[in-house]
């Protein structure tokens, strides 16, 4: 059992996954012979073939329908859009066929394919290479949004993202692909898609996060602790739906609540844990909710990216202003 | 220096003239001589066409929602579904009912989706066909990963989808003929040329000469085909079906026709249309050409034509029946709305029900 | 001066802007002869001839990105979207380009687009007709998200869309196109889109709204002013970048808010403002912000629309929901 | 009865051969006797080979980011470039260079902008040029907007865009074809196949004999040429622009040519690349046979090619200094981010622009 970066655990999913079931199939740019732009899918072709992981042309929207529709055929293809900016051509098949094709025939057909991709900022990536565009398709109904931030939650989450029966968008934050060893089994055991994972327990506030955010988030929770302050991290890892039970828990028991996300501020994911608490933990809440996002503005070129980026600074920065309240 | 790597050419087949008459000196496909085929296939247009009426004559009185006619397609619609097998996948946009007839969908199937009710898509026709597909042009890939699939499975089957003159001007179209071409895919993609894309006009659409040399983009075999003759229509279909199930890969048929119907019952098509245009058009439809080649080789006649259109109302009448009997007698319940949307029901989507149930929609709906 | 529709006042709109400025085109599928299929182009073809309303083939994202393409080179592209269902496939050109050109070339070019679209369910539409898919757009930095609520505000919003040197995505209620009727006088006078529009004055309560649900929420409040509840409407209109200032100085008059869209709730727009409050006006707030909202399921096919639609009793019922609160 | 409609072909043109040898027996295009501007596009090819290693250096130093080479499709760039006037409009993908600065576009604009500065993209060249366009095939649409525009405006303007061998499969390309049938855009579409799509190679976009035939699907005049031979693609461009500008429409060419680079600086082609192709490819690079050639017709020898690399070395030498000049004595400040979000700042992006400015980040970025 060896130590594994984010990204290779990504590919150990995968490989376990096409040797459990026939019907899995990896579909997309670059992803044989080159293993991906970021060697997700390395080893792969060599592996299981070049009918089990295809080389496409470059053409998103045919990559998209077309899982459609081997999708609806009983096969469990597995989609990597080469980087997240280059996703927006799915939006149609994803929305309008992929998580309604269940629906639409009362379950005579469905969908059960994922799309990957690596997505988020702070990479030095070139232009469009660097967006965090969960919120895009977490309102949709009839699919889910995973954002693993570790070595073992992307191989546990990858694994239920490929088993589930309905289409899931799996966002892989490239900033720590390879941040971070752990130590990951082969189990084949999967993570449930429908929890939040609490890293770090804490009664004085509680910091909500997802993706690459979880190494700020956690950095600052430690820089609290030195203050004295005990803070609690929440992964939600599925932000669509969101298991808000946990984040709700959280918050009755801290009072105080900072979201934290890479995307822009405005109808970011973050709105709606907030939006959620304000109906549901309202009598909990000892200081305003803050987020604490990007900006909303196009995610600047490499030489500002960092300035766009949430950091550990503000969110402290956050904690503190809502802790000023007693 | 130059020279020429490549040509290309579209050929055009029409075997069965306006008039009824086999045309002089084809190469007469096989079909042309199968009079029982041909009376079962007319068969299938005439329920279709009674079928359409009826179908526009509910919404007109309120008792079907907005309804995509097949007027004047009958031809193109069943040399489509007549050339496929049941294991093959039928990708259909809105309007190809007399394929799916064949293919097995109910006309009640017909009825219950454009009056609003999910069940429409639940066909009964093969499981694995692709529902009606209203964003256009978007089947074509969901045909394409079909036959993806099937390639893949290796299993001998085609998929075969249909996109208008209008949707072909879509990349979900081009992007499917490119993908065709790369993989060799086991897929027919069929244009169904009539003219108009709600008011817009073919000329619109691009001036090509033709919308099959579209499939020159990914080198596939491209014809053009009197649509609204069922002779070459399913010949070229067959051909076409036959290359993708013995993995020679994809065609393209354009099968020449014209939209007779409004485009929809919320269409006027009279503001855009010349109704000269029109009525030049019903001297070539595909009913009346079919049944005089019938009457001429002596295997219809009148009291046949009267018996089926008898037997095609009551069939009809029936479907009619089992659609209202079902949203009425045994309409979708609120539940309907949540179930189906995961495998499993997510709690708040529970939750979203049970609220639901309280505030039922008050009046008519 | 004649009563007119919301739907013919965007036609008025139009006609008074293409007059004014010669680069306004309107761009789309049968928006010519035919007149769009609500006939919110009626009859502009005949007025402006070919070259300014052009019917196109059936090609959304080529409409989007040629729109982009001329927009930089100085015109005034105003595109119809047949439906907000089929303006998934624009996602791309106006994400990735038209919000961003001015940013990425520091102003050097810019896309001064309008995409219109009729939106919403309730109208017994086919499938994929129904859509309300405001937070799609909403989202991205970068452009505005535009949504009249009557005939006025529909000819002044749409005069300031196109006028905007920015992009606009405006989104037409098409069920109340032809609820009401209005004098409006082509005066020519925009209206502002970095305000919401206070409805009715209220002091109990806030209902905020957008688009066909300001009939419902009319209706609500004039059915809780019978029980002798002051509610105040808003109605947002722009829906990115919110005017959130005038909803927080409502609620801080009232304590109490309940926002109403048709939209899935799950990260729709109702979250920002929700969001928004609970950071900025919390110490005002006397209870749950609630959402009332169209479910987070697909919207379904016409037999269950108005089971999907908030209604007026779902709106009166989280009012008093909100208002048991002291 | 089929009767033929339509026929096509793709011609193929090379004037120059590899060895740098006109080819026999053709009809010479003029500027193959045009010394003068032979030599000053050779030069451009020159100094753009030169920037380009030098970029490259830069990144692998850790002084640029990703960068794009341009290795071996100079002469398709040059082509390109000085085929158009300056008020026609490019809209490039990313790594066009040559045909940007022939029109106005500085090597310290390139440099900018792969260094991470959006101000690369307010580039000195014609203003109304279209910026670098990372989502493969969409600048395709943008041309096709700017040719409709002009040709509303009744202006002789013509667009230019060019696609690769991969995004030729998008249907952001395709629809454009489409779009310039429709309304006889003055567009020209460039394909510059250069073999590979990062690591997909050409035979897996599609499987038709040319890339050029998807002009086919507009009817649009469609030809490959090689795309190695200044003096075919310039050719063939000034005919494309030519019929654009006297309002005959669009035209699809496909330059043949190869990457001799990494996809970018990002990319390790030895991954998935046989060398062998790469050192066969580098006998048909552009540079060695217009060298040859103006060698062999007088106009051109060692000491003016020494002297030629020496000038550009030090031209090059003055753009990094710019680009560096900027990005460190003037740099894009936390403001320059929240600027031209929109024409006027709404209020809450100046809110967020003073709260960014009192967190600047730290360390190298
Ligand atoms: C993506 C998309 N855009 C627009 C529409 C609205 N619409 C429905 S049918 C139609 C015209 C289709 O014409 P064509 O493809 O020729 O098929 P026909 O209806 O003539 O059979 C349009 C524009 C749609 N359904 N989907
Ligand atoms: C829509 C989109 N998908 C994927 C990418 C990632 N990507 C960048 S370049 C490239 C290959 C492009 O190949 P080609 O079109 O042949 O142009 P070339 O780079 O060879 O000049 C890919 C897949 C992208 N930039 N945009
Ligand atoms: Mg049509
Ligand atoms: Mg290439």
């Amino acid at each position: 059992m060896a130590e594994i970066t984010l990204v290779e655990a990504v590919t150990m999913a995968l490989a376990h996954e096409m040797e459990q079931d026939p019907t899995v199939v990896v579909f997309g740019e670059d992803v044989g012979v080159n293993g991906g732009v970021f060697r997700a899918t390395a080893g792969l072709q060599k592996q299981f073939g070049d009918e089990r992981v295809i080389d496409t042309p470059l053409a998103e929207v045919m990559i998209a329908g077309m899982c459609v529709g081997m999708a609806a055929q009983g096969m469990k293809p597995v989609a990597e859009a080469q980087f997240e900016g280059f996703m927006y051509p799915m939006v149609d098949h994803l929305v309008n066929h992929a998580a309604r094709l269940r629906h639409r025939t009362r379950g005579r057909l469905t969908c059960p394919m994922v799309v990957r991709a690596p997505w988020g900022g702070g990479i030095h990536a070139p232009e469009h290479h660097s967006d965090s565009n969960e919120a895009t398709w977490a309102h949709f109904p009839g699919m889910r949004t995973v954002i693993p931030s570790s070595p073992s939650r992307a191989y546990g989450l990858l694994l239920a993202a490929i088993r589930d029966p309905d289409p899931v968008v799996f966002l892989e934050p490239k900033r720590i692909y390879r941040w971070q060893k752990e130590t990951v089994e082969d189990s084949g055991e999967e993570l449930p898609l429908d929890v939040c994972f609490v890293l770090r327990d804490g009664t004085d506030i509680t910091l909500v996060t997802w993706g690459a955010m979880v190494k700020e988030t956690m950095e600052a929770a430690q820089a609290l602790a030195e203050q004295g302050i005990s803070a609690e991290v929440i992964d939600v890892a599925t932000v669509a739906p969101i298991d808000m039970d946990t984040i709700i828990e959280s918050v009755e028991k801290t009072g105080r609540c900072v979201i934290v996300h890479e995307a822009p501020k405005h109808c970011g994911v973050g709105a709606e844990i907030a939006a959620s608490l304000a109906d549901n933990a309202i009598w909990h809440l000892k200081a305003p909710i803050k987020r604490v996002t990007g900006y909303d503005t196009v995610m600047p070129l490499y030489r500002n990216e960092m300035n766009y980026m949430p950091s550990c600074k503000r969110i402290v920065h956050a904690a503190e202003q809502v802790l000023r309240f007693e | 220096m130059a020279s020429t790597i490549a040509s290309f050419k579209v050929d055009y087949y029409q075997y069965l003239d306006p008039d009824g008459r086999l045309v002089e000196g084809s190469q007469i496909p096989a079909l042309a001589r199968d009079m029982k085929e041909l009376v079962s296939l007319y068969r299938l247009m005439t329920l279709t066409r009674v079928f359409d009426k009826k179908a526009v004559a509910l919404q007109r009185t309120g008792k079907l929602g907005t309804y995509a006619s097949s007027l004047g397609h009958e031809a193109a619609h069943v040399a489509i579904g007549s050339a496929m097998r049941e294991e093959d996948c039928f990708a259909p946009m809105y309007r190809e009912y007399a394929a799916q007839f064949y293919r097995g969908v109910k006309m009640s199937d017909v009825l219950l989706y454009w009056g609003g009710d999910e069940r429409g898509n639940d066909f009964s026709g093969p499981k694995h066909d692709f529902p009606w597909c209203v964003p256009i042009a978007t089947q074509c890939l969901h045909a394409a990963g079909a036959a993806m699939a099937y390639k893949l499975y290796k299993q001998p089957r085609v998929a075969v989808t249909v996109v208008g003159d209008g949707g072909s001007s879509k990349g979900d179209f081009l992007e499917a003929i490119n993908a065709a071409s790369a993989w060799k895919l086991p897929l027919v993609l069929v244009i169904v040329n009539n003219q108009w894309a709600i008011s817009v006009p073919r000329s619109k659409q691009n001036t090509a000469k033709t919308l099959a040399q579209k499939g020159i983009a990914g080198g596939l075999p491209s014809i053009q085909v009197d649509g609204n003759d069922l002779i070459a229509a399913r010949w070229a279909m067959d051909k076409a079906v036959a290359a993708a199930r013995e993995g020679r890969g994809a065609s393209v048929i354009e099968m020449m026709t014209y939209r007779l119907s409004d485009h929809t019952t919320a269409d006027d098509a009279r503001r855009y249309r010349p109704q000269g245009e029109v009525d030049s058009a019903w001297n070539k439809e595909p009913l009346l050409r079919m049944r005089k080649y019938l009457m001429d080789q002596g295997f219809w006649d009148e009291v046949k034509e009267e018996e089926l259109l008898d037997e095609c109302a009551e069939r009809v009448q029936a479907a009619v029946e089992d659609y209202q009997h079902a949203v009425s007698n045994d309409p979708q319940s609120i539940d309907s709305m949540f179930e189906y949307m995961f495998k499993n029901m997510p709690h708040h989507i529970e939750e979203q029900r049970e609220y639901a149930k309280q505030f039922p929609a008050e009046g008519d709906h």
